[in-house]
């Protein structure tokens, strides 16, 4: 286990120090060691709250900024934020208008979350959910409310961040935040294993000349362990599945690619082109695209493709600016 | 008729404390084939902080396990932490005001333990998770108790149930967490959650049948 | 070799395809394959320039944008550019007031650009260089003009960028690139190798529980193979020959910390934790530190380190704003 | 007097890209252990698109030389691109215009061809590159045809310098390229661009020796 860390049960701890120290007009720290908050005004509106296991960054802390999160809750890695730290982060974000509490579908952020709003509810905090379930290999579209939530949870952030940094109610931006959601499908294709660090061994395996198609950010078994084939033909296997989940022809999308960690940017990009091709050919028009390490997996390999279906009002939501460590835009 | 002193909850906290200490990676290890691998390091957090947070304490048996309920839901997060959060936070409600346990109320402890953790989760027996393992331990209890035989037998009694109920979830299919996506594949694997659950139960019961045997000496 | 690949000996036009798909506002083609320029406008300026082997982005063609470079020439992976893409970069980025071609110091870059200079000269079209070398592993200070660039050079393209974009004249902007790349000491640290896709096989070697300080971007041999140790002493590894070579102490400086590729971003803030404790027992001041995947070697594992001692003029040119796809700030 | 008939630059040239394509992976192993690893993989992909453009086409060897070294430099880039490049350019202006070739011709054009070379790069011999085996080859050359000797066994002078050359890169300090960063480490591998040199300065020696050959007879 090649890594840059100190004792590898302090990891997360260890690591909030740097992003403190290094990012301090972006996020500040709050009266939970595991709550981190805007550090910016960012005046009366609706809070926007987010939070999950460590190891998936820039999300999800990277996603706390001006038109995003206004704070987070952070757990250990791959593994969910405690009741505790999710009620200091509706707290910290509630500015007497509620909270918009946006997170994805992993059996630990559910229950933490559940305590945490009754117990926020003691303390007359209205906090709302979204849950993102994007992930299209994680179930049918028939058992929607089964599946994973993965980097559609960045167009999530992104849409109801930007819907409460303009002033909408929290059941607008609730709307808002589901609304890009249900727009959204994706899946993952990993190539390599990844390591927790107090784990110090490969989390599960992979092995070379392999890829696993619909794995899930923590390494969930995914639909298929295939040999591992060309650019063209993976993002074939993505784009099938996910443009088979809702009726995107003649649509505007915006396209997500994030890598997983390890796979270099340059090869993002590669498997973007066959993608672009690929919606081309499926009428469907792409409206904007963006490419990057926006949802990882400590150093796996591999990519996840996100398409959300766009109107006016999600693309204005969309291009809203914003300023945080994961998305920067004027 | 057998009591427990419940006014030495902290010791037998320390006992389910070392007991997850010293199999961390074990625990890992189950979990890691068909989880995330992190089930060790988890639990291990938050019974070590329990553990340090009791330290030099003397606290009875609901204060003990409050200290662990509370620790648990407010460090290790994950689902670890609000499912055994729920569990020790219902044994402890339950034993609340008592210096002395009875068979009984040791039974009783164990099922409000129950009630409560199926509050936050709406997993059941065949799931392949921590229920697995804590309703056979549970039933087999009762039915000792139920059957006339006493607090040693009937901790005897929660061992095997214990135990037997860890070893089903190897032939199951996960129905709940991580393991769930594995279908088919998640069978010849135990289940993670469920042998921290017999390793705690099966301590509880150990340290349990120790102190009685010290009182009757 | 675990890469989302189609042919191996076409992973640059293939990725540069998916570039320019994804990218259209910021990156577009030009009569040179492997040059792509700014898809924005940017009035009369002078162009700004730069240029490298592939496999290190978002390096370089992730620092082509508004506010920064105006034209990149890609090479294969870890292989400088041809004279000929430099010669049609220096061509689309002149608008009659000469080009800044800023780019590291590489036997191959070096070789192609003066020949890229001579055929400019022929088309009247004026080119001014400056060469990064800010690796303090690669030679002493008495030998700078031997040293390497590394991520130093993503201060010389802000830097260089902005005062370009505000109008400078040339001489102007290769003095400010000039006093960026002199102000700036950098050091790296590799955990691991990486593979350059034709290749096949990893390009050269680092053993598991070991770290190379001093590492080139290409895997070029640095000053010392030791055991892997702690965050807080690979950072002070880092931080002794880094300080070592300026006199930063009662200076406010920039940070900025790069992963080389398969780092987890937590890990390079973890790793910054104990370089901000380093920085301000040392005496210098933190003006400004950015942490993130800024200038990589394909999938290796490690970060470097780069200090840029800053006065009020590089100040004010490295917060004006920019809009690319590695750095955008308002 | 012998002469290499110069009309037939293409089938030269494809010898050459031949033998460059062939030791693609040889030349990238050798580059490996001091370089990184992509020398093989930087000529053949420039070799190959030249072998490609003069494919079908009837060239002049100054022709087909000056195809080689503006296809170098304006595809493969690295350093390969502008040192072999001008190389050949150099060696393809000395045969401009020549129909055939003698003896003397082939010294001067390989002079020409490091003269050019040695514009675009300050290395000299002992730096560990690619002009310990052009130099020794060259000097070979011109000592044998000094010493009165004819074409061929100026030719195989040419072969036994360039081998030579090659082969004293393996115990020197690379002084240039990314191997001077190993310094002392550098000693005990080959130099990649030696290698590559020497291959294609023995093919271009048996290439011209066969042709000599078949005219004679
Ligand atoms: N909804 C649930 N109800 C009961 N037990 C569960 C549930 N989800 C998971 N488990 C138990 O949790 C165990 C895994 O715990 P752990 O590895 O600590 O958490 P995580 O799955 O978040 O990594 C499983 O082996 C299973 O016994
Ligand atoms: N300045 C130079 N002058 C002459 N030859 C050089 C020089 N730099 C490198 N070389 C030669 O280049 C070879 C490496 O070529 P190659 O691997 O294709 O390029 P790169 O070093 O850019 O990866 C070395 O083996 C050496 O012979
Ligand atoms: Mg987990
Ligand atoms: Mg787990
Ligand atoms: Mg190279
Ligand atoms: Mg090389």
């Amino acid at each position: 286990m090649q890594r840059i860390i100190n004792d590898p049960d302090n990891v997360v701890d260890d690591a909030l120090k740097g992003y403190l120290r290094a990012s301090p007009t972006l996020l500040a720290p709050t009266d939970h060691p595991r709550v981190l908050k805007y550090a910016g005004h960012t005046g009366d509106k609706v809070g926007v709250v987010t939070g999950g296991g460590s190891g998936h960054e820039p999300a999800f802390l990277g996603y706390v900024g001006d038109g995003l999160c206004d704070a987070v809750a952070v757990g250990e890695i791959f593994s969910s934020p405690t009741a505790d730290a999710f009620l200091e982060a509706f707290r910290v974000a509630n500015r007497g208008q509620g909270v918009a509490c946006l997170y994805g579908n992993y059996a630990g952020d559910t229950m933490n979350v559940k305590m945490a709003r009754q117990m926020a509810e003691l303390e007359d905090i209205d906090v709302k959910t979204v849950i993102a379930r994007d992930d299209v290999a994680s179930a049918p579209a028939t058992q929607r409310d089964k599946r994973r939530g993965v980097a559609g949870e960045v167009m999530m952030w992104k849409i109801g961040g930007a819907a409460a940094a303009r002033g909408d109610s929290l059941d607008e931006v609730i709307r808002l935040a589901q609304k890009a959601v249900d727009a959204c499908s994706s899946i993952g294709v990993g190539l390599s294993s990844c390591t927790i660090p107090a784990n110090g061994k490969p989390n599960f395996s992979i092995e070379p000349g392999h890829m696993e198609l619909g794995i899930g950010h923590h390494g969930e078994p995914g639909i298929e362990v295939a040999p591992l084939t060309s650019a063209d033909a993976i993002a074939s296997a993505m784009c099938d599945p996910v443009l088979a989940d809702q009726d995107f022809a003649g649509s505007e999308v915006a396209v997500l690619v994030s890598g997983l960690g390890a796979t270099p940017v340059m090869e993002l990009n590669l498997l973007y082109a066959h993608v672009a091709d690929r919606l081309e050919a499926a009428g469907v028009k792409v409206y904007r695209t963006d490419i990057g390490n926006y949802f990882t997996s400590l150093e796996m390999m591999g990519a996840t493709l996100t398409l959300m279906k766009l109107d006016d009002e999600l693309k204005s939501l969309l291009d809203a600016p914003a300023r945080s460590l994961a998305i920067t835009q004027r | 008729m057998q009591f427990l002193d419940a006014t030495h909850g902290k010791e037998i906290l320390e006992e389910l404390v070392e007991v997850i200490v010293e199999n961390r990676n074990y625990l890992s290890e189950v979990d890691g084939a068909i989880g995330d691998g992190d089930h060790g390091i988890n639990m291990a957090k938050g019974f070590r902080l329990c553990g340090e947070s009791i330290a030099g304490q003397s606290l009875s048996l609901s204060k003990a396990l409050g200290t662990l309920a509370t620790t648990l839901m407010g460090s290790i997060g994950g689902s670890m932490g609000p499912l055994y959060g729920s569990l020790f936070m219902g044994m402890a409600k339950a034993v609340k005001d008592k210096d002395a346990i009875d068979a009984k109320d040791f039974g009783d402890m164990l099922a409000e333990g129950r009630q409560s953790l199926e509050q936050i989760s709406d997993a059941s027996v065949g799931d392949k998770c921590l229920l697995d393992t804590l309703v056979p331990a549970i039933d087999g209890y009762r039915h000792a108790l139920d059957a006339g035989e006493d607090f040693p037998q009937a901790l005897q009694a929660l061992r095997h149930g214990a135990q037997r109920g860890c070893d089903s979830t190897l032939e199951l299919e996960a129905k709940i967490g991580r393991a769930a996506r594995l279908g088919e594949r998640s069978r010849g694997h135990l289940d993670a959650g469920a042998v921290s659950c017999c390793l705690l139960l099966t301590r509880l019961a150990d340290s349990t049948e120790r102190r009685l045997e010290k009182a009757a000496a």
